[in-house]
């Protein structure tokens, strides 16, 4: 099922675009196996993945571990550990 | 009373202070950050994710009023572009404890620095970068995790 | 930056709060005391000892600012007559750390609570009252001693 | 040799007056024993200084104990428990 990925902050930059629908593969069921999906997507997807301890992510718009699991996500988005305050 | 808000535009901290002193607690806490102009920074570019970050800050508001017996919390956060001395943020909080309203406005920083999807990229005349989390930060919030 | 100020005059929390921001150091914290009407109070009367006041708010602001790295302090006390809604009193800190602009405001009031000449009197319908020291204050002082 | 005595909040007035000169004896070597000696002066000081738990002291301005020696004081102020802030 389709999925809109959304990125910030250098993943943004490295993707070089802030978001995409994409249809992961039914057995990438964690975060972690969607980011390992996106990764061979692009060299820009690969870069903005290459570090995966500075990768956190949210799932509906909710903080979620990278060991999540996807099913039933409308929108996955990946980011930098937040910098705001 | 929980204010959230978050945008481009400057915010007056008087106007929020009036509204939490109105409030008949007797006692009004507030945080201000201010942009540095460290290092020849020439601005601070804040971005944000725009679908989370109203609900992110509501549920640390909400968490902070569970927490303390709050009257009120005001959370605001700007994002975009600003110069070293704009305001970035502000925390306030008003109590009929004083100790309440001190500690939930520390807490309220704290997290927010840690759980609120905001980022910030600092520009300088030799280029940009993007500020890098501290666990000095992170250290700040674990100190208010009760089992 | 130390500012003391006593006098019957309210103030403006705003100005004070420019001040602290305009001192480069990225986090402003404040606390601003209220008068609460509580049980009908119709005025709170405070009285203070002139000749000590000042120097005794002095010598607190210069222990917050051996304790932690302050660029500004603020600490305003109002006496007199004062109505329910009013301020009383208001600390404001600056620094480049937010857990030291947050600590020394709350050290500030926690010490002025109890540290500072000042009495209250509450003046309500049915009489008027010195209001009396609550061992809370002292506990909540207390706090900041240190070996 | 002659002390300036000032009172505040209910010992004030209890004392009827913010303000005396006096000069105490000269064995009245603590703020203690100045109290002592200042409770005979009238009914007024007599209530002020009845119950020496509630009372708080300061010489020439600095926050003083009870069993603190006057030598040398030009003012001494009594009143209770500070209730700023």
């Amino acid at each position: 099922m389709a999925i809109d990925f959304v990125y910030f902050a250098w993943v943004r930059e490295a993707i070089g675009h802030d978001a995409e629908r994409l249809d992961p593969p039914a057995d990438a069921l964690t975060v972690a196996a969607v980011i390992d999906w996106l990764s061979g997507l692009s060299d820009g997807h690969k870069r903005a993945f290459f570090d995966r301890s500075r990768i956190r992510a949210a799932i509906d718009q909710v903080f979620a571990p990278l060991d999540a699991p996807v099913a039933g996500a409308r929108e996955i988005a990946f980011f930098p550990p937040v910098t705001g305050g | 009373m929980i204010t959230i808000a978050v945008g481009e535009a400057d915010f007056d901290v008087a106007a929020r202070l009036a509204e939490l002193e109105a409030m008949g607690g007797g006692a009004v806490a507030s945080f201000t950050g201010i942009v540095r102009g460290d290092g020849g920074l020439i601005a601070l570019e804040l971005e944000h994710y725009p679908a989370m970050t109203h609900e992110a800050l509501t549920r640390l508001a909400e968490d902070a009023a569970r927490r303390w017996p709050l009257l009120g919390i005001v959370l605001i956060h700007r994002v975009g572009r600003m110069a070293p001395g704009e305001r970035i943020v502000f925390v306030g909080t008003a109590s009929s404890h004083r100790a309440a309203a001190l500690d939930a406005c520390h807490f309220l920083i704290d997290w927010l620095k840690t759980e609120a999807p905001f980022w910030k990229k600092e520009h300088r005349a030799d280029g940009s970068t993007w500020v890098e989390a501290r666990t000095a930060d992170d250290a700040a919030r674990d100190r208010w995790i009760r089992d």
